[in-house]
């Protein structure tokens, strides 16, 4: 049979509790009961209850299919995902909500992350899938959550912390605007093998994937040169020619970058800025990554007002403030030198001490 | 299970430390797929490799596909065959999600049931685009794989240079501030650009995301190319008993609400217990009907801003999306706002240089110069500021 | 003789009244007693007054020997200037104050300038003996300061509201963090003259100078190729080679600028923004350069806060309310497509409409 | 007076409109010097015909000069010599002026006396970075007036590639507020610095201003490669009799300091009429003291926050002064501070191209070179933020 294509995703109306079908559109308010716990009212009055339960995102078939039962048995069989990648259990019957919760309980499904919790990490693929990883993403993911464990079951922080991670500059976790953000980072250019280039690259084409212009041919070898001064360790030429690999277990780590955010509540979205240029891989768990992610999650929920958000506690402080309180070393690395640079450099005799 | 006695359960003494925690163990997911699959095996037995290591064993291979499909397959190659010889080959399956991330039970198993017969049983739900990410399989069973998809009715998700797979917030089906219907939006505009999601033809990957309120819940303006966010251009609805309540309740209105209000619209009057909005200078941010949901809802003239050039740093450094329509009324057929995505499209794919985003072309060929191209007028919505050089490049049309 | 070199400027200490010579260091607090009049109280009790007067700073001897002699008789022969070119009678006598300021008024010399006023507006050359200006500096100067007169001699604003002029992208004037600021423009690539580029200039040395590298040789003519695409009418050639006159009596004419500040009171330094992209030069008195000023300033006067200056009260209603509220049109010109473009677009839905 | 006969007087229609208006008229100043000088006739008319064509009649030239400098005076020539023969030469020379623009009349009525003998009697009090300017003289003149300044004990500033005339506040002349001795510093790095002033052999210009607090009366930082401005250390002197003297007196202090200080960190109790500052939250802003200066005042352990590389647009864009030195005692003989600015001249004079100001040179080769070059320490004050992109640059160094 001729395969049909172009025939689009699963309508998602056929996916829709009866609950939601009804007062589709028709919302009125929802209330934060518990963390993990909402419910939303609707004009006519029906109410949706909604529990959040945290998940490992790389899961098993048999997992899909364990939540399946779970929602089958208190949802009539009905779920979401949410857009870092929680599952939500849409419960119509008031009488199944403590129950749900307490089956989830009993079976290590966490409840929470919602309101002012640190909910789930948006992450990537790093050594599970990806070929430029400079660190793993699972594992990270995993030993920072661990650390954090009660701030997604509690309500424990003054606003919202959405923490991140992607391997790789090119940031599938989109890192880039989160109250904490932890990007793998490769430190070191690629080292060629020669023999596998002039085997099985095409020399043109690998030239031409470096964005900075870092590779040039080298006649005498029949191979490439790179330019070490202009390379910043994007991959781009690995994707291109295995034989100039960037992994590499000393130059690989981890940088944390701090005070991004995304909604436009109060304040407009603002970029995550680099506080931590380098931090070693240190798998399974890399103690130093948990300890100082956790440090600065706590040193803002110590200092800052309600409501304010990483970003927020630091503009309102001063970043002189935030290193302070935080005890993180001020390096070099952090004064930016790229493009835009000017426009971070401080150009008033008013700061802090 | 004859699978089973091919090798025996790996040792992973590195991993099994993640085991421990409370936090759900992705590793015990692995060990489950791996306890029917040689494929999740062997990817336990590299990724405990790569934890002994430090880096990652993956490579790039050539260009892997499925019949009448340029993208939605990502290949991928150990560089370790001989010692992993079940993920020699393991490419990724992008499939794409409903509107919104709902699902029946029933939808999900079928789905479960293909991806155990044709892949590793490993998933991401989901990826970081949204897409169901059917983790890893041999390039002979991909066709297979996606012939089974089709049959249950799913179909494949974006990836190389083609509009990836746009996603939107829970919106209308379970949020009362979406000003916008995210969930259906989604739904047309995916139909609408099968052939744009399906064939990569682009100078590079275009991105749209879809949040119904200034919230933001699928973080459109920093990682998509267009963003379209519902907003309104009325007033706030006000229900003062409400207001009342949550004083009553104790709620600190002026401290919570009104001092954190940016435009410093708000007035609050504790003796008679009144909440003034001035909506003339609102900025509609949110947080106002964020803490009050009960009391204060979005107005009623409801539509979207839409922005463009959100992405990620490579190559000239992460943007986030600018607004180039203030306000654009969202209904259906959706035709004004198609037909700025197509001439948006069309302008970048004429003038893109290859792996150019769409931000990156406005900044080197100049704001000026795409808005005209795509018809809309300048207007101080636009900016955060206007420009503080004097380097404008006059057009000697403009000079006489 | 042989000439002295490099023995540098008179010795200040010499230029002192003894007032200042007696509590040099030693102030301990001032008052601004009325528009124009400062007295200054040192530690030891001392006062010293000083009036403050306008000066058009293009100025003939006679007017120089004219202030002296107003010195002597109320100064005991001091004076000084300031950073913007006003005068100030340093008076150690109070009885001699109110007789200097009538003084003064009988014979026009404006008094005022200090506190919330328009004082002197800084400027330029122009026409008086620059060879790039775009307009004239001197002349729209005396017709602005005409105009705003009021605001010299009261305090009338709620703020400093300083007011430069330069008359070309140079900007000598620094009017580059102006409240408001008065820049003269070049919109045409210069116009070359062959005969005297061939006759007069040095072909390389021309080219060397062009900052965007707009100019080329022309093997035809044996002359010089202006690619118009690239030029932003620097001038730069023109001062290599008089075969390449930049000045245009359509090209040429005035752009205006708002919400620069220089002080770090409240606010760091701000740079002054484009809102009004060209202008005609209309000589002898500007017309349509003194009412956009005035108009800027006088909506600005009406709307801000007691102590806000201009780009504080802008930031604080956004810029689309400031267009809203002088009825300026807002035009593409000034949307910036320069290098740092990307930081002044609006990276979120939450604006006025 | 012969001079008088050779032309009648001017006829400026144009420039006569400029006699009209109260604010000070330099028409009128040009027609004074016109009775006695042609050059100032001639310019006169040549203005006049300015106005008419809306366009300037002046061109560059070659280098002029006088004996012994290679800067100070600016080549100006008419375009139209033969209509305007008196100015068909008509060079400016820079004077350098006394520190805070300070005269007896003495010395300023000889050197009227001096420019009324070889130029136009015309001049500007004083240019925009600060010198006497003398406008306009012949060629020939140059070298005699140049040696009847040097009798009456003026020297020439800068121009060109050279350190150009640095400038002041008034500070301790009459300002409570200044936290160094601008006066004299300034007098002093003049001095040290005369070779550097008068002979161009900079890549480009540079400039010196100095504040005596951050109110910046000289504007420094956004007109200067080296901006010094005063500041202090400890806390504010606060005399709290005199602060409620204020509030007696109906000044609202809540209001108008408390509510605007940027960093909140005052607190006022209006029973009490005390006023509290935070002094390690306080950063200097000086709102408050310039509010309050009888009951605020600067602290004790004063010295300056050192910035470089503000300048003008060309080529690059206008740029403000960077903090690079958070605090720096400033005391005779400057020592520390000289050193600093012989490190800084040198680093860019070896590195800079020709007409790249310093704050250009910094920006081209990175803010860490310039750091590590001049031997000063990473420190938080020197920056906004941190960047917010990942293109670091590892120093193979660094990593191990
Ligand atoms: C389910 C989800 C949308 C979806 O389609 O999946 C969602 C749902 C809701 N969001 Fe959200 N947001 C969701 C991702 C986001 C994101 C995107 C992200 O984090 O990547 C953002 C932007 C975050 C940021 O700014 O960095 C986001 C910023 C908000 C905000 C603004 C918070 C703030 O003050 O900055 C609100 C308002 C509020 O919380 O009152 C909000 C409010 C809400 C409400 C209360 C809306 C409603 O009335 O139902 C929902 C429950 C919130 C809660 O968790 O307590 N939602 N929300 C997403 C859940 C993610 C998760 O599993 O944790
Ligand atoms: C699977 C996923 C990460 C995940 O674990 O979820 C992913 C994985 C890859 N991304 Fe991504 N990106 C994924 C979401 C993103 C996002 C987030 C988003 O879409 O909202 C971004 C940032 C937003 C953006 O696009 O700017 C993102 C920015 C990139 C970039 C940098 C693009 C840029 O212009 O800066 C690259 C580099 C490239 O395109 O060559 C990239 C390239 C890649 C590649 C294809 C690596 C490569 O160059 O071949 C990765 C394949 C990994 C693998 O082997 O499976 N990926 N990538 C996400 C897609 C899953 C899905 O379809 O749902
Ligand atoms: C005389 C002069 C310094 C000099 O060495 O010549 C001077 C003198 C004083 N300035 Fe200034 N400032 C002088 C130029 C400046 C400049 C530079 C400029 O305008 O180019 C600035 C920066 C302006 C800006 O921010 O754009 C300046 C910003 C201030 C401020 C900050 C005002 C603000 O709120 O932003 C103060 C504080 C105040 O006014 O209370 C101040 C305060 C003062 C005080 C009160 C200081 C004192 O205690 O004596 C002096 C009298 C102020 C007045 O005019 O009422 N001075 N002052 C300059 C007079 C210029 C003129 O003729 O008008
Ligand atoms: C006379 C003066 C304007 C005035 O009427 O006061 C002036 C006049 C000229 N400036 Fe200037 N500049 C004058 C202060 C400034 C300032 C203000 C300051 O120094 O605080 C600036 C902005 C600050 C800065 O330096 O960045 C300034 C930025 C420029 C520039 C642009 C420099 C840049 O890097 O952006 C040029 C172009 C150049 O150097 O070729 C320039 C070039 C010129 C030239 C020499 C034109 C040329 O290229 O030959 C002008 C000579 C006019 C003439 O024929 O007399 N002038 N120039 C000022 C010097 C008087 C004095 O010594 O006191
Ligand atoms: S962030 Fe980099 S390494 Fe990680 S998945 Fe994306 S491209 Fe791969
Ligand atoms: S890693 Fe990126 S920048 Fe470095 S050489 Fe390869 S392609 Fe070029
Ligand atoms: S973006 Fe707005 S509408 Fe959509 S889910 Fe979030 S809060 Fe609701
Ligand atoms: S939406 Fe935001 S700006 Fe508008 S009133 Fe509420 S808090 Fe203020
Ligand atoms: S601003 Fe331009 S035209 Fe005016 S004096 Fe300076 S260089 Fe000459
Ligand atoms: S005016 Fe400036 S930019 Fe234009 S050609 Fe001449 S030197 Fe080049
Ligand atoms: S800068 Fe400060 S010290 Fe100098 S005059 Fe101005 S206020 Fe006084
Ligand atoms: S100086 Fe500025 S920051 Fe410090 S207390 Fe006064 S107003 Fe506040």
């Amino acid at each position: 049979m001729a395969t049909r294509t172009d025939f689009g995703p699963p309508y998602f109306r056929d996916m829709l509790p009866p609950v939601i079908q009804k007062n589709y559109g028709q919302w009125k308010y929802h209330e934060r009961i518990k963390p993990g716990l909402l419910v939303h009212v609707a004009e006519s009055g029906d109410r949706l209850w909604t529990v959040r339960v945290g998940s490992s995102r790389l899961v098993s078939t048999d997992w899909i299919r364990d939540v399946c039962d779970i929602a089958d048995r208190f949802c009539d069989g009905y779920l979401r995902f949410t857009s870092r990648h929680n599952v939500e259990f849409l419960v119509s019957d008031e009488a199944k909500v403590e129950p749900l919760i307490a089956y989830l309980d009993a079976h290590g499904y966490p409840v929470g992350g919602t309101g002012h919790s640190v909910t789930n990490i948006v992450h990537t693929q790093g050594w599970i899938h990806c070929h430029t990883p400079a660190t793993d993403a699972s594992g990270i993911v995993k030993a920072v959550m661990d650390e954090l464990f009660d701030y997604f079951k509690e309500w424990k922080l003054p606003a919202y912390c959405r923490v991140s991670l992607a391997c790789c500059l090119n940031m599938c976790g989109a890192v880039h605007c989160s109250d904490v953000a932890i990007l793998g980072i490769h430190r070191k250019p690629p080292v060629i093998n020669h023999d596998i280039v002039r085997a099985r690259c095409e020399i043109p084409n690998v030239i031409a994937a470096c964005p900075t212009g870092a590779i040039r041919p080298d006649p005498k070898t029949k191979s490439l040169i790179v330019n070490e001064e202009k390379c910043m360790y994007c991959g781009n030429c690995y994707t291109m020619c295995p034989g100039m690999p960037l992994a590499d277990p000393v130059g690989d780590g981890v940088s944390i970058w701090v005070g991004g955010k995304v909604s436009s509540a109060r304040t407009p979205p603002k970029f995550s800025r680099l506080v931590i240029p380098y931090l070693p891989n240190n798998p399974p768990r890399w103690p130093e990554v948990t300890a100082a992610v956790k440090n600065i999650i706590e040193t803002w929920a110590q200092h800052a007002h309600k409501h304010e958000r990483m970003g927020e506690w630091i503009d309102r402080i001063g970043w002189e403030r935030f290193f302070d309180l935080t005890g993180i070393e001020f390096k070099v690395q952090l004064i930016d030198d790229f493009t835009l640079a000017p426009e971070t450099y401080r150009s008033t005799p008013t700061f802090k001490w | 299970m004859a699978e089973d006695e091919k090798l025996p359960p790996p040792e992973t003494p590195l991993l099994d430390a993640l085991e421990q925690g409370p936090w759900p163990s992705f590793v015990t997911e692995m060990k489950r797929a791996a306890a029917k699959k040689e494929m999740a095996k062997d990817l336990l037995r590299q990724l405990e490799r790569s934890y002994r290591d430090r880096i990652g064993h993956w490579k790039h291979g050539g260009i892997v596909g499925v019949k009448g499909y340029g993208g939605g397959v990502i290949g991928r190659y150990s560089d370790l065959p001989e010692e992993f010889p079940a993920v020699a080959e393991f490419h990724t399956l992008r499939v794409n999600m409903p509107s919104g991330w709902f699902y029946n039970t029933k939808k999900l198993r079928e789905l479960c049931d293909v991806w155990d017969k044709h892949g590793s049983g490993l998933t991401n739900l989901h990826g970081a685009t949204g897409d169901i990410i059917l983790l890893g399989t041999q390039t002979a069973e991909l066709q297979p794989c996606f012939d089974d998809l089709a049959e249950i009715g799913f179909d494949l998700g974006g990836s190389g240079s083609d509009m990836r797979t746009p996603s939107c917030c829970v919106g209308p089906g379970r949020c009362e501030y979406a000003c916008i219907d995210t969930l259906e939006l989604l739904y047309d505009l995916t139909m609408t650009y099968q052939d744009q999601l399906h064939r990569p033809m682009f100078p590079y990957k275009s991105k749209v995301k879809i949040s119904g309120c200034p919230n933001d819940c699928v973080a459109a303006v920093p990682r998509s190319d267009i963003a379209i966010i519902g907003t309104w251009r009325d007033r706030i609805r006000l229900d003062p008993a409400e207001v009342a309540n949550y004083a009553n309740a104790g709620f600190d209105i002026a401290g919570e609400v009104v001092a954190l209000c940016p435009t410093r619209c708000m007035t609050w009057d504790a003796a008679s217990k009144t909440l003034k909005i001035d909506d003339a200078e609102c900025n509609r941010c949110m947080h106002c009907i964020n803490l009050m949901p009960k009391a204060l809802r979005v107005g009623q003239e409801k539509g979207a801003t839409i922005l463009v050039g959100g992405k990620a740093p490579i190559v000239h450094g992460a943007l986030l999306s600018w607004v180039i329509v203030p306000f654009m009324k969202i209904e259906p057929p959706y035709t004004e706002l198609k037909e700025l995505l197509d001439k948006i499209w069309e302008w970048w794919d004429e003038n893109g240089k290859m792996r150019e985003r769409l931000g990156e072309l406005i900044n080197r060929l100049g704001m000026r110069t795409f808005l005209k191209a795509v018809g809309l007028p300048p207007v101080p919505q636009m900016v955060k500021a206007p420009r503080a050089n004097p380097y404008y490049f006059w057009d000697p049309e403009e000079v006489k």
